[in-house]
Order: C-alpha cells, then structure tokens, then sequence
C-alpha cells in the first residue's frame, strides 16, 4: 500500500495530523494496530487481508487522543464506528483524517464526512456474509438447542470483557457491570452471570452494533459473541429498516421511535 | 441502621375478609430492620393516622410502609401524615392490599402469603428511599403571547389585568388577526371590526403590555419560569418614533400592484403600507420584496414625500433577549387553498372564492365596499352557491378532520348574501349541519327559514364553467340520491382551516409537540387543553385546532389563568420525582460519557449538556444534566442510560432491584 | 526425594490414564469442537491431546478456580450466622498432561498465596494436586520459557515429567512421594530407563529476565510505556490466560436472607481494578496499567516473593486480540 | 428491456381499429413487442363483483407468463385491461399469503416484476420524445380529451395523473398540435359496462359527454379506451335517438390521432371501422 | 405437578395498568393470586435486565403492561418501551430464553376485566409450561458446576 504510506507521511509531514492510526505487521506476522507519529516510520503501514481489527475503538481511548489529531486507516466497518462515534458525540469531525479502504483494499480518496457517507451508503451494510449463513443455521435450531448452545459457549467465558474493550461502540468509561448498587452483572464468571453479561452487551448495542465482529474475534476462549449483536442488527433492520453508523446524525434505534412500529406479540 | 414501621389495614373488612391482617403484620414484624408492624381497622381515619403519627416517633421510625388501599387513593394522606410526624414524607410508601389482592383473590393462604409479600416488597424499597426534597425554581413574572389574534390579545389582556408584564410577538405589521378580516360575526351578526379594534388598542395602550409587531421568534431555551427568549424585529424600514401615521407615502408610493394579503389578494397595495386602516400600530412598513427601491437601487419616493423624515432604507433586523417567566402561543390558523381540489376549480374559475374572501368581499371595507360582485366581471351575482366541506372530513383526498367553524360560517354567509342581494339565490350544499353551541343552530334555521337559503344535502362532485355560468353538479340525498345541477354565477369554497404555515418551524423552536397536521398539541385531550407537553407554554386559540371566536376567546383566558396561578408564586414548587445524572469529585466528574443518546428519548427535553472546565477554562468533559424543572419523572432515560448514570428519585435502579429480589426471595 | 526415571510404554501410558481416571479425578487436556484446548474432568483417553502447544486457558484454576465461594452465611432479625466451606470436600485431582511452564507455575502461585498467611483455599487444593507433566516436543513463536529460567522439560512444580521418545514410549521422571505414590498403584506399567533420548523441542532465549529485572528497577517514567501499550485495548484476556496472575474480586451475593461471599478473578488491566471510591484511580490510563502487569511480575515479585512472576508459556501473547507481545516488549525493555 | 403487449378482449374485436392503430405507430417509430402467449381474458368488468380470487387470479395468470417469458413491461391498450392488471399487481404485492394463494391458483410462480404500462405512458415513455421530427401533418384541431373511469382511478394504486382533472392525454395532444379545450366531463361516467344491459343510460351518460364536447367547440373527442370509444361511436344511433339530436362530432384514439399526425393513412390507423365518419384526416 | 403455583412478577405503569389493576379491585373481579405487581412511573422506566433479575430469583413467568400506544402519560415512553421490547425479544429468542413465559400488553386504566383476563391467561398457560426448571438450573448448578470439586 504505497499509496497509503505516501498519504500517511504527507499528513505527518505537513503536520495535518499528530498521528496515523494503521496496521502494521508484528514479530510472529500478525497485523496489529500501529501508531505512527513519525513520518519516517509510516514504511512500516500495512494493508492486507491480515488487517482486521477494527481501529476506531482507539479514537475514543484517552492516550491515543493526547497525541493530537489523528487520521485513521478506516474499512467500511471503522467508517461506519466513525459515524456512529460522531453521532455519539463521542468525536467530533473535525478531529479525524479519514484514509478511506476500500473492500478491494485500494485507498480511497475521503475528502470529508459527506464523501464518507456516500461511501457507506452505496455500500452493503448488512451482515459480513461469512456470517449471514451461519446465523440463517442457528436461526434453525428449536429454543431448547439454542438455550444449551449458549449455555455451553458461555460456561467458557472468563469475563476478561475483551469483548466490550474491542469494540468501538462501547466507549462508555464505567460499564453497568461495575456498577454495584445495584448489582446488574454477577462479579463472578459463572454461566449464568456471563449470560446476564451477554445479554446485557447485546441490548446496548441493538441498533448501534456496526457488524465489525470484532467482539467474536478478540474473545480469546472463542466465543462466538459476535452472533448476538448481529442478529440484532439483522432485526434492527427488519423492523426499523436501518442500518447503524449511516450519518453523523443518526440516533440510536432504541432512543428513537416511530408511532406505528409494528410488533406481534404485545396483546 | 433502618427503622421501619408497617401499618397494616383492615379497611373495614375489606382487607381483612379475604386477608389474614394479624398474620401479614407478625410475619412482617420479623423481618430484619422492621421495628414496628401492627394492623388497625381504618388506617386513613383520624385515629388510624394519629397511630401512624406516634409510632414514628416513638420508634424513631426512619421508613414507614402503609399497607392499606392503593397508593394512587391514598399516597397523599399517608406522606402527610408521616410529613406532620416529622418524617419526610418520600420515606413512606403504600403497600396495595386491596385493589390488588383482596378485592380480586379468594380468602386463603396464598391471598394472605401475597399480601406478605407484597408488603416485604414495599419495606425493602422504602429502606431504600431517600428524604427528598421539593424542587424549587424560580419564575420570571414576564409572558410572552405569540401572535396577536383574537386569542392572543385576549391572553394578553387578561395577564396584563392581573398585573403582570406581557410581551407580545406578532409576525404581520398588525396585530388583529383573521378575525380583522371578517365582515361580520356568527351568530349576532354584529361587525367583527367594531368588537375586535377596541381590543387591540387596548393592548397597544395598555401599561403593562408590550407589543412588538412585524416580529418573529428565534430562538426560546431555558425552562418553565426561566425562558430566555430571542426575537427578530424585522426592520420596518421606518423611525416608528418619528412616523406619526398621515399615509402619505402609502399614497405616493409608485408600486401600487402588490396582492393585497388583508383583501386575500383581491385588491391591491403599495410598497409601502399600512395592512388596512384599523391596524395597531398604525404605521407603515415596506415591503422589501415588492419595493422598488430595494430591488431597483433607486425610487425613493417615499423618503422624500415624508414630512417627518422618518425612512430608514438601511434599517437593520433587531434581534432582542428577553426574559421571559410564561409563553402563550397563539398562532392562529390558515385556510386550506382550494386548489388542490382541481374538480372544484379554484384558481381556474375567478368566480369560485374561498370563505376568506367572501369575508372580505362583504366587509364593509373590503374591496367592493361590502357589495357582493363576481371577481370576474363586477356583477352581483343572481344565483350564488355555497360548498360546506370543501375539502374537509375527506380522508382520501382532503383532510380528516371536521374545521368546526364553516357550517357556521358558510350559514351566515348565505344569510349575508342574502342581505345584500334580495332577489338573489343560495344554495348551500353540506354533509351534516354542525351547528353546536349557544343560539348556533337557531341561526342555521334561520338562514334557511327566515332568508329562504337551499340548503342541499349531499356533495358536490365538480364546478366548471360553461357559456360563463357556473355548473356545479352535486348530488341531494334527501331527494333519493338524484343528481342536482345548479347554472350558479358564484362559487363559494368552505375550505378547511389548517395550521399556520411556519407552525412546525416554531414548535421546534419551542419545543412543543404537534399533531400530523401541525396543530400544537395540548399535554392531555380532556384535562389538559390549555397546557403543552413543555411545561410554562400554552396554547390559545385555533393553532391548536379549527375554533371559533368564543371558544378561542375562553381558552385565551384559560391560558391567561394558568399563566397568572404560575406567576402567584415567587417559587415554583415540584415534586422531586425527577431523574438525576451522577456527579461525582474531579476528574471523574460523572459516570456520564456524554452520549446523549437520553436527549432522543426525552419528551420534555429536560436534559442538558453541561460543560466541566479545567483551570484554563477548557472543557474537559460534557455530560448530561437533568433540568428538574422540566423533568415529569417518567425515567425512559434512566432505563436507556447504558452506564446507568441517570437514576430516578422515588424509583431508583436500587430500589426496583431490591423491590424484584424481594417479591421473589425469602426475607 | 531423589528422582528416578523410568520408562512407560505407549500402551502402558494409556492403562495408567485409564486406572487412574476410573479411581479419581483427572483433569486433562483435550481439543474442543472449535480447535481451541482445554482441560476437562476424565476425558476418554482418545479424547486426550498430546501434541498441543498450550491450552486456551491455563490449568491455574485446578487451584485458583475462577469462582470460589468462601462462607455462606444467613440474616436473622438481629444477628447473622456464618456456614464455612468445608475444605476437607475438596477431592484428590491428577493434573494429567500440563506442560512444564504451567506446571512451574504452581511454585510462582505458592509464593503468592502462601507468602505469609497460607491461603487455606489455595493450600488445600495444592495439597490435593498430583502433577503428571509432559515436557513440550512442540513450542512455537510465542514460547520463551526459556527467557525465564525454564527449559521445555523442567522438572518443577511436577511430580511426575513424562518425556516423549522418538517410538513414542515415554521416560517419566518421578519427582516427589506424590509421583512415587501414582507408581506405586501400578508399578508393573513403569520399566526400567533406556537410553533413547527423549524428543524436546528447542526454544530460543529472547531476553536475560536478569538484565531485564535490573532495568525495571529505574524505568518507572520510561516513555516506553505510554509508547508500547497505545494498542493494548485494556481488556483482562492476559491476565486470566495467565497461569501465575493470582488476582482476585471478593463479592457478597445474596437473595433473600440466604447469601454467600465469593472469590473471582480480577485483573489489573481494567481501569476498575484500582478505581478509588472517591473517583481517583492512581492508574488512570492503560499504559500505567501494562507497566504495572510488567513490573510486577518481572520486577517486584522477584524482590517480595523471591520468584518470577512469569513462565514464558506465551498465552497473553498468543491470546492478546491486539498482539500485545511481552517476550517482545520484554526484549525491547532489555536494550532500552 | 423486453416489451410486452396485453390486448385483451377488445383490442382483437370490437376495438381493431385501436389495435390496428396501436401497431400502425409502433411500427412506424420502430417499437417492438412481443404479444403474451397465451393470454386470457383479465376479469373486467365483473369478476371483481363476484369472486375476489377469481378476479386476482385472472390477470395475477396473465402477469406470470409475461415473467415467464422475461417480459420486464407490458402495455395493456385497453383501460379496463390496465387497471385490473394494476389493481392485481398492487394486492398481492401488498398481502403475501393471498399471493401464494393466487400462486397456487394459477399453478405459477408470480413474483410482481413487470412493470404495467397504459398507452398514455407507453406514449410518453417511448415516443413522445421522438415525436418532433416525426410530425409531417399537425393535428390543427380542437379536441376534447376524455380519460373516462379506469385510466385514473383508483388513483391510490394507480398514482397515475390528477385523478379530477388528469393533464397527460392533453399534453399528447398539444404535442401534436391540438388544442385541447377546457372540457369538464373528462374524467365523467360513459356508462362502460351497461353497454349491453342499459343502452338507455349509455345514451344518457354518452350523451352529455358529448353534447358538451360539442357545445365547446370541438372537433373530435380524443380517448384511451376502447369501452369509451364503443359507448361514444357505436352507441351514436341510440344517443341522438334517445336526446333527440344530431351529434356528429368523431371520437378517436389517441394512437390514431398520433398516426394521422405522422402522416399514415386513415386506413391504416383503422379510421374506416368507426361508425360515426371520420371526416378529418 | 398438580401443586404448582407458578411465580409471577409483573411490571406495570403507574398511569394506566397500575391504575387498571386497581379498577380490576373496585369491580371486584377475581383473577389469579400468583401475579404481585411492581409499580413503575411509566413502561419506559422498565430496564430489561429486571426481567433476567426476576427469572434469576424464580420467577416462572412476567407480565410487562403500560398504557396503550398514544396513550402515555408521558406522551412516547410506552412507545420506546416497545422498541425495547422488541429487540429484548428477538435476542431472548435467540438465545433460546422461553418467551412464552412473557406477556406483553397494553391494558389501561379503563380496561380492569382485561387485566384479570391477562393475569388469568398468562398463569394457566404458566400452569401448562410448568415451573422454569432450565433457567433455574442454569442460576443454581453454575457455580457447583464451575468449582467442580467445591
């Protein structure tokens, strides 16, 4: 990604920004977030199938806010976290450079937040499809099988919260699950206070998830976490036909409302 | 260490035919930090009270839970009680044992063992509660009145009465309204003028009033008590100080075609104009889209024939702040324009008008001095027909709703046609006759009666012109659904009225909500008419929906008494049942991160951002503050917040947790 | 005791797995549906791996379970009595399987939980824990045990080491009376040694945790932190793979008049972790959070508990979703 | 794109000259397309009063062979045709279950894809924009433009023109170089399905569409419609019989107005069917 | 299973339900004894994880009740309530959480036999579905089963 290297030493040079948030390869050839703030080191950028991991959730974090101005190597997933962030008043436009990828991984040229959102908007926001099928599967199975399935997956999460601190909508400095009067979350992690945990992180996503699937990908005893958070979005979608992080004026599903929503089962 | 005190009630035997009391009150005397429990036969009586009264001191009681009737019967006796005890009266809650357990259950064990755990429920909550204070704001003894209608000059003047200071806004040079428009007035039929001017002199002159004319609003923030509003005074071009009203420049001014507004566009006047000749102000104001001057550079003409000097070409808009306790909207309404209904054929025939004009055309002042005559070629009319309806309760092509006012005025109208043209005809056709209200459907009776109006029912299904007349093919359901066809040589469209243009732009400038059709919606159909969702501003009149001149008038005073009993008290006093956002020492400041996702689910916009500076005067947090004068204490937010940073006094997260861990667990 | 070594058959090995899962608990690892390992209670011998290079999580909870309740207690009116947890409950379990970095870690937790008051809870498990260990045929790029003063078959914390032959007969080096005891219940399945030599795999020294010890001594303010830890996210995931983090939360839970207090993980990477009542947290961002993970284990506990607060089994690096590496960081922090 | 035609009943009997028409000037611009096979009658006017399915599955039948055969519009000449076509195309768009009723009806898959043309907007779509150039004799008339009953309404589904004063047929015609007058029963009852049962009250209702039409003057009536055209011309006996009058005024097509004004012979346009004669060419 | 008495919590507003209920009392219709009623301001107020906390401490099943749309004392929060309902609903299914244990209604404060009709009708068919089991098995056995040799 050459360009992306000239593009990330241009913005450092002319001191348009403090810092570019990118990729950059580690010692054992995982991609992993790099913070380049000198551009003689923007050669060490990187973009390829290897760079996954959702970068916005740095926009919010104190110590990458202290450098400066930050631009950012941004997928439609981070694009679309930026927007979301914004609309959360959570960042403010002004404060980002945008180095737009594209799903072919070419830079894309992202002059302002309007570009930005006509990316996202031609863009598909549904599910990633490697995930579309596997919901569809799951969606198949009777109550029972589910309720032992996430009974089983969830035994094996620790609550290390990996989840929540990997993604860029939850940017909240106190979780409810610290709060103590009253106790939402069990402290411990034992099945059923993961579930409440889970549960919990999934509603307060409902219509704010981006379908990044980074809280999938950062458990480390591979739960599959991610599945909630998207099948709400799948019925976000399917009742309230949106999709988040579209505009920088979005408001939440849930802190929004329509008279005539329509549901079944309320009698 | 808590000290409860539980009162269980016999209400007669109401509780305690289906309910074991003595049971409920031992089990209830063993729970951990209950230091009293005991029952009595009628708890809200004097003596039951008094029981009440002592136990709490004796005890020291710091809780009280009443387990009698339900709390939305009884709640205020009980907090009175506990508050003369000299306990806070937010430490006593209600336990419902009658409505909701022994009124509706069989006498048995389990009635009894719900009605413990109800109660169990209520002293784990209570341990919970806290000594609340009333929330008091003060109140800014100044009102605004938007809109100098008959409705807002009625508010006006009845605030103004009471003694307090009242600004008013009007948009139009004058204030006046439709009702300055209108020739004459159901069902009296006396001069809509001669009542009306009166008034608006009198809040031209009255001391405690403030007018302010040709003058928008802004912007309105802050809250009940404490508006802070910004006014646009829209530059009238002229020194009103100076101007002493002669009209010269009115008559000189060489732009002399502009659709007069006042006549409904069926006269003219100058760039520079007094709306019509009553109006207060008396003053002129140019029209800056139609002045030569303004769009030409030069003219003048004006400046130079006025005697005192008073134009000013390079007059700026004004922009004032006021302060402002009360607001009382009084925006008014419009007609729907007929033309949206092509089969009626407004705007294609000029001899099909609307009622408006109609007004004007037998206004007295009006365009044809009050001589009824076909817009097209000066005739009076022989056969005149009337349409009620035009466009109103159609919900598949019109509007749904019912406008109130057009059977009445349609019926006066005939009668004033019939007035003025003796040997003439009218035909009104109409879907129902509404005509409710004093002396109304003695003057629909009359009108058909006494002046011999053809009133025809059923529906008019197309106007067209041919060989000049006017064909209007409608339908008379009284006469076996025949069709009729009526050769008339004037058209008069009863058209809905429809809220104002611009009334969306200023409920969102206010912060009131607003129906489907842009009427400002009252805070409660029946009980509360007069009030707005947004505490401190009213509505007056028909921005609210269709009315009447009476039924305007009495709401304009309704509202003016709500603004008078809200500026009786120096202090505002609320219930503090409000939601509250965290705060805590620096730097955390509050758990709040600022989302304000909470804002979105506010009906009351009671949340605010506030700002936490460092020594250097920078921001370095914005979070969430509920204005608890605007706050009702319904606590979506709170359900919302995801950090639970916003809780609600009375019920907070705490105590609704300890209310579910108690109805369900063993104590 | 005085070691000796043995060799055990392959099929020797499976009939001891299997004498030994029928007569008690036997915590092994086997490799789970979504290619992840983990240690289950009697696994079948099929089911049992031994060719993993770590395990998702390490076997730490064997002694330091997750969640371990510590009295329950009930409120009356006036007075609350309290029930203890009768630790004489706690059953005899064979650890079967861990490698020799997870296994040295039971000496790194004792000196933690035993440094001056024995912790009864840990102690009794301790003492209820017989360790069959296998030394490491495998390691890959996240392994650096031997940075740390361990080789891919140290013998500590074991009680018995099996070591993999080239046949894939195994040598068992018996370690303790807790070893000699598991032989003792069928001595006939251990043979006498051979001199084949047992396949170990080689992992190379990063860094001297010596020089690395002595350099964290003065780079308390070191701009490294803030530097190298901009990525870390501040989630737990490295502390709770981690065999020899030792932290934990104490909670009350009750629901009526019933109630218990219980013990759960904890980690110093949540910004909670030190969060005051007041609103003051003395580590308020991530970088002071990952010096102090580092510090403590490579700095302070071998000044306070005489150890090493590391085995170099890798799991927070290999686990890390952002790639925080701290054989690399450890390196880096040598040369600064 | 893929055009289709429905002719429908009419169109193929007492309306050639309108098909005759329609074909004369899509010839002449160079339009193709293809008649759906197979085709049946579409319901109108009475299977809507006596079974609802049966008058869904009608065209619902008629809209899934033109998907079949990877039509992507049709356009149905015939007014009536039209609005059934549309009308059917808009409730099983609206209520799945009925759709796979329907579906199972007709023993088809219907999905709802074709777009469904009037000739109006076939006209307009296809060529009104090369009408210009084609113009070698302008229509120098006055004409009274009746739309009828189903061009417009219901207008909720058809959301097609001004259902009180619709504008398109008359804005054919001024591009042709009439003048379209100022004509009140555009849009008024000619009696349409009575044609047979109640020829008195087709003669009544004709008779004033008519009689206006020529009280202002017009040449021709100008329709869309092949029942308005039947009810105008071939009732012409029994509605002067029936007023007592002598109306001559023709009544033509709007395809037969575009062909005359593209110079094609008034045999060619089918003008020599009408029963009332034609006298402008 | 004949002695089952089913553990139900319901969460009402204060405005229409709760004073629903209480004209259910005035009328004197009997329903059944198994519902007790926590009173909130307004269904907005309801946090979804008091659900959880209610199957948590044995409840066999919950009603959820406010005002009926467009009726809110508070204009919309039955409306946001509604939204949240929906997606609590949907990820429950999901997660295989038996939702025919939860009633959703809308019953006002003119509508007293509805509430006995809801109560009556969300208990039989708790009577039908029998006690919780699975989710208090899930709340009880988790921490024995973590600490496997507790």
């Amino acid at each position: 990604m050459t360009s992306l290297i000239i593009r990330a030493k241009e913005l450092l040079e002319n001191k348009t920004v403090q810092v570019v948030i990118g990729y950059e390869a580690g010692p054992t050839g995982v991609a992993r977030p790099a913070f380049i703030t000198d551009p003689a080191k923007a050669e060490s950028l990187i973009y390829d199938e290897r760079c996954v991991q959702n970068l916005a959730v740095y926009l919010t974090k104190r110590e990458v806010k202290n450098i400066g101005k930050m631009a950012i190597v941004a997928t439609l997933p981070v694009m679309r976290s930026i927007m979301m962030l914004i609309s959360e008043q959570q960042l403010f436009a002004d404060n980002i450079v945008v180095l737009g990828i594209s799903a072919d991984g070419k830079l894309l040229d992202i002059a302002d937040n309007k570009v930005m959102q006509g990316y996202i908007e031609k863009s598909d926001l549904s599910n990633p499809e490697k995930y579309k099928g596997l919901l569809t599967e799951f969606n198949k199975l009777s109550p029972e099988e589910k309720f032992l399935y996430w009974q089983k997956e969830l035994s094996k999460c620790i609550k290390c919260y990996a989840c929540r601190q990997a993604c860029p909508m939850c940017y909240c400095t106190r979780c409810t699950v610290e709060v103590n009067q009253p106790q939402w979350i069990p402290v411990k992690a034992n099945t059923h206070g993961n579930m409440e945990w889970h549960i919990l992180r999934a509603m307060h996503l409902a219509g704010r998830c981006i379908s990044c699937g980074e809280c999938g990908r950062a458990c480390p005893v591979g739960i599959p976490c991610h599945l909630l958070t998207m099948h709400l979005t799948d019925q976000v979608y399917n009742y309230f036909k949106v999709y988040a992080g579209t505009s920088e004026k979005m408001s939440s599903v849930l802190s929004t409302y329509e008279p005539n929503d329509k549901e079944s089962f309320i009698i | 260490m808590a000290r409860i005190g539980v009162f269980i009630c016999h209400c007669g035997e109401n509780i305690s035919a289906t309910v074991d009391c003595g049971k409920v009150a031992e089990t209830i005397g063993k729970l951990k930090h209950v230091a009293y429990s005991t029952e009595y036969k009628y708890m809200c009586s004097d003596p039951g009270q008094t029981l009440i009264k002592d136990a709490i001191k004796e005890h020291k009681l710091t809780g009280v839970v009443v387990s009698a009737c339900s709390p939305r019967m009884h709640e205020p006796t009980f907090r009175k009680a506990c508050a003369e005890a000299g306990l806070n009266p937010f430490l006593c809650e209600m336990a419902n044992l009658r409505e909701h357990c022994s009124w509706v259950h069989e006498k048995n064990e389990l009635t009894t063992q719900k009605a413990i755990d109800i109660v169990r429920t209520q002293v784990e909550k209570v341990k919970l509660n806290s000594a609340l204070q009333p929330i008091k704001v003060p109140v800014t003894k100044t009102a605004m009145v938007i809109g100098g209608g008959i409705a807002g000059i009625q508010a006006a003047l009845d605030i103004a009465n009471t003694g307090h200071k009242v600004v008013m806004i009007e948009r139009s040079p004058s204030i006046g309204g439709h009702m300055s428009q209108l020739s004459e007035t159901f069902p009296t039929l006396d001069c809509s003028q001669c009542i009306l001017t009166p008034r608006m002199v009198e809040v031209a002159q009255h001391p405690n009033i403030t007018l302010y004319t040709y003058a928008e609003v802004e912007s309105v923030e802050g809250f009940i008590g404490n508006f802070k509003v910004k006014i646009r005074k829209k530059a009238k071009s002229l020194d009103e100080k100076i101007c002493t009203g002669c009209g010269l420049c009115t008559t000189k001014c060489p732009q002399k075609k502009i659709p007069n507004e006042f006549e409904q566009g069926m006269g003219m006047r100058p760039a520079i104009y007094v709306p019509f000749p009553q109006a207060v102000p008396n003053r002129p104001v140019i029209d800056k889209e139609h002045c030569t001057y303004y769009i030409k550079g030069k003219c003048k003409i004006c400046e130079v024939v006025c005697p005192t000097k008073a134009i000013r070409f390079d007059q700026p808009d004004e922009i004032l702040d006021l302060e402002i306790g009360a607001i009382v909207v009084a925006t008014g309404f419009d007609i729907k324009h007929a033309d949206f209904f092509p089969e009626y054929g407004y705007g294609k025939y000029k001899d099909i008008i609307d009622g408006l004009q109609f007004e004007r055309m037998a206004s007295a002042s009006g365009p044809t001095s009050g001589e009824i005559r076909r817009p097209s070629d000066g005739q009076v009319p022989k056969n005149i027909v009337f349409i009620a309806c035009a466009g109103s309760r159609d919900p598949a092509k019109g509007i749904a709703y019912c406008s109130k006012i057009c059977c009445m005025y349609t019926a006066k109208h005939a009668m004033l046609y019939k007035h003025k043209v003796h040997e003439g005809r009218a035909h009104v056709f109409y879907m129902d006759i509404r005509s409710g209200g004093k002396n109304y459907d003695e003057f629909v009776r009359r009108a058909i009666e006494e002046d011999h109006v053809n009133y025809i029912r059923g529906r008019v299904s197309t106007v067209f012109e041919r060989d000049g007349k006017l064909i209007v093919k409608g339908v008379d359901t009284l006469l076996g659904a025949q069709p009729v066809e009526i050769v008339a040589d004037m058209v008069v469209l009863a058209t809905a009225g429809v809220a104002n243009a611009g009334a969306e732009d200023l409920a969102q400038k206010l912060h009131v909500s607003y129906d489907q059709h842009k009427f400002f919606a009252e805070a409660h159909p029946k009980l509360k008419p007069v009030e707005t969702n947004t505490a401190g501003i009213f509505l007056a009149g028909a921005c609210q929906n269709p009315k009447d001149i009476p039924d305007a008038v009495s709401q304009a005073s309704g509202s003016a008494v709500k603004v008078a009993a809200l500026f009786s008290q120096d202090m505002l006093t609320r219930e503090p049942l409000v939601a509250v956002v965290n705060r805590y020492a620096p730097p955390m400041y509050s758990t709040c991160v600022g989302c304000f996702l909470c804002q979105s689910v506010c009906p009351y916009q009671a949340i605010e951002r506030e700002e936490f500076k460092n020594r250097e005067g920078k921001v370095v947090k914005t979070v969430a503050k509920i204005n608890e004068g605007l706050c009702q204490g319904c606590g979506t937010c709170v359900a919302l917040c995801r950090s639970k940073s916003i809780d609600l006094l009375g019920y907070s997260n705490n105590q609704v947790h300890a209310e579910v861990m108690a109805l369900l667990n063993e104590y | 005791m005085e070691t000796t070594r043995k060799l055990i058959r392959k099929q020797s090995l499976e009939k001891l797995y299997n004498i030994l899962s029928t007569t008690r608990k036997v915590y092994a690892p086997v490799i789970a549906s979504d290619k992840q390992v983990e240690y289950k209670y009697n696994p079948a011998f099929t089911d049992v791996t031994f060719d993993h290079i770590r395990s998702t999580l390490s076997v730490k909870n064997v002694v330091f379970p997750k969640v371990e309740n510590l009295f329950y207690y009930t409120n009356k009116q006036t007075e609350s009595t309290i029930t203890d947890i009768d630790l004489n409950k706690i059953q005899d379990v064979v650890l079967w399987g861990a490698h020799p970095c997870d296994n040295a870690a039971f000496d790194t937790l004792r000196s933690i939980f035993c440094w001056d008051i024995t912790d009864e809870f840990f102690a009794k498990r301790l003492e209820k824990l017989v360790v069959i260990g296998f030394s490491c045929h495998l390691s890959d790029e996240y392994c650096f045990c031997t940075s740390v003063g361990l080789t891919p078959n140290s013998t500590k914390g074991s009680d018995i080491l099996l070591s993999r032959l080239k046949n894939g007969d195994y040598h068992a080096e018996i370690l303790t009376e807790k070893g000699n005891a598991i032989v003792s219940i069928s001595p006939e399945l251990f043979e006498s040694v051979t001199n084949e030599e047992a396949e170990i795999t080689s992992v190379k020294q990063k860094f001297n945790h010596e020089q690395v010890t002595a350099k964290l001594a003065t780079a308390f303010e070191n701009p490294f932190w803030v530097a190298n830890s901009l990525r870390c996210i501040g989630c737990g995931a490295c502390a709770y793979v981690c065999p020899t983090c030792a932290c934990f939360d104490i909670q009350d839970e009750a629901s009526g008049k019933e109630g218990k207090r219980y013990r759960s993980w904890d980690s110093c990477g949540f910004g909670l972790f030190t969060l005051h009542t007041s609103g003051h947290n003395p580590r308020n961002v991530q970088s002071q959070r990952w010096r102090q993970r580092i510090m403590h284990k490579f700095s302070y506990m071998p000044e306070r508990n005489n150890s090493l607060g590391c085995v170099g089994c890798g799991r927070c690096s290999s686990g890390c979703p952002v790639d925080m590496n701290i054989a690399e960081q450890l390196e880096a922090l040598q040369n600064i | 794109m893929k055009t289709g035609i429905y002719p429908g009943c009419s169109l193929t009997g007492s309306a050639r000259d309108y098909n005759e028409s329609v074909f004369a000037i899509a010839e002449a611009f160079g339009l193709e397309f293809i008649q759906i096979p197979d085709w049946n009658c579409c319901g109108a006017t009475a299977a809507h009063n006596l079974n609802k399915e049966l008058s869904l599955a009608l065209p619902a039948r008629i809209l899934a062979i033109a998907e079949k055969n990877g039509l992507d519009e049709i356009i149905v000449p015939c007014a009536a045709c039209y609005s059934r076509l549309v009308v059917t195309q808009h409730e099983l768009k609206k209520d799945p279950e009925l759709k796979n009723r329907i579906c199972e009806v007709i023993e088809m898959d219907y999905r709802g894809t074709s777009v469904i043309l009037n000739v109006i907007e076939w006209i307009d779509k296809y060529i009104v924009p090369k009408l210009e150039e084609k113009i070698v004799k302008p229509f120098n008339y006055k004409v009274a433009c009746y739309y009828g009953c189903l061009l417009v309404r219901p207008n909720k589904i058809l959301n097609y023109d001004r259902v009180e004063d619709p504008q398109t047929l008359d804005v054919v015609m001024s591009k042709l170089g009439a003048t379209a007058i100022d004509y009140p029963y555009k849009t008024e009852c000619c009696g349409a399905g009575l044609s047979i049962s109640r020829t008195d009250i087709v003669s009544k209702l004709s008779g004033k569409i008519i009689e206006d039409a020529e009280h202002r003057g017009a040449d021709a009536i100008v329709v869309a419609c092949p029942m308005c055209h039947s009810n105008l011309d071939m009732r012409r006996p029994d509605i002067n019989k029936y007023w007592d009058t002598e109306f001559k005024i023709p009544v033509i097509f709007v395809t037969q107005a575009i062909g005359l004004a593209i110079g094609l012979s008034p045999q060619k346009v089918g003008l020599r069917r009408h029963f009332v004669e034609v006298k402008i060419s | 299973m004949s002695d089952f008495e089913p553990k139900v919590v319901a969460f009402v507003c204060n405005w229409c339900t709760y004073a629903g209920a209480d004209l259910t009392g005035t009328s004197r219709i009997k329903y059944a004894s198994n519902v007790k009623i926590i009173r909130f301001p307004c269904t907005g107020r309801i946090d979804f994880m008091l659900l959880l906390k209610a199957f948590a401490n044995g409840a066999d099943g919950i009603i959820v009740s406010g005002c009926h749309p467009n009726d809110c004392h508070y204009t919309s929060g039955n409306f946001h309530a509604k939204r949240r309902w929906i997606m609590f609903k949907e990820l429950m299914d999901f997660m295989g959480v038996d939702m025919n244990r939860v009633t959703f209604s809308w019953v006002s404060a003119a509508e007293g036999a509805k509430w006995a009709d809801v109560v009556n009708t969300t208990v039989t068919k708790i009577r039908e579905l029998g006690p919780y089991v699975s989710y208090k098995e899930l709340v009880n056995k988790s921490v024995e089963e973590e600490v496997k040799n507790d």
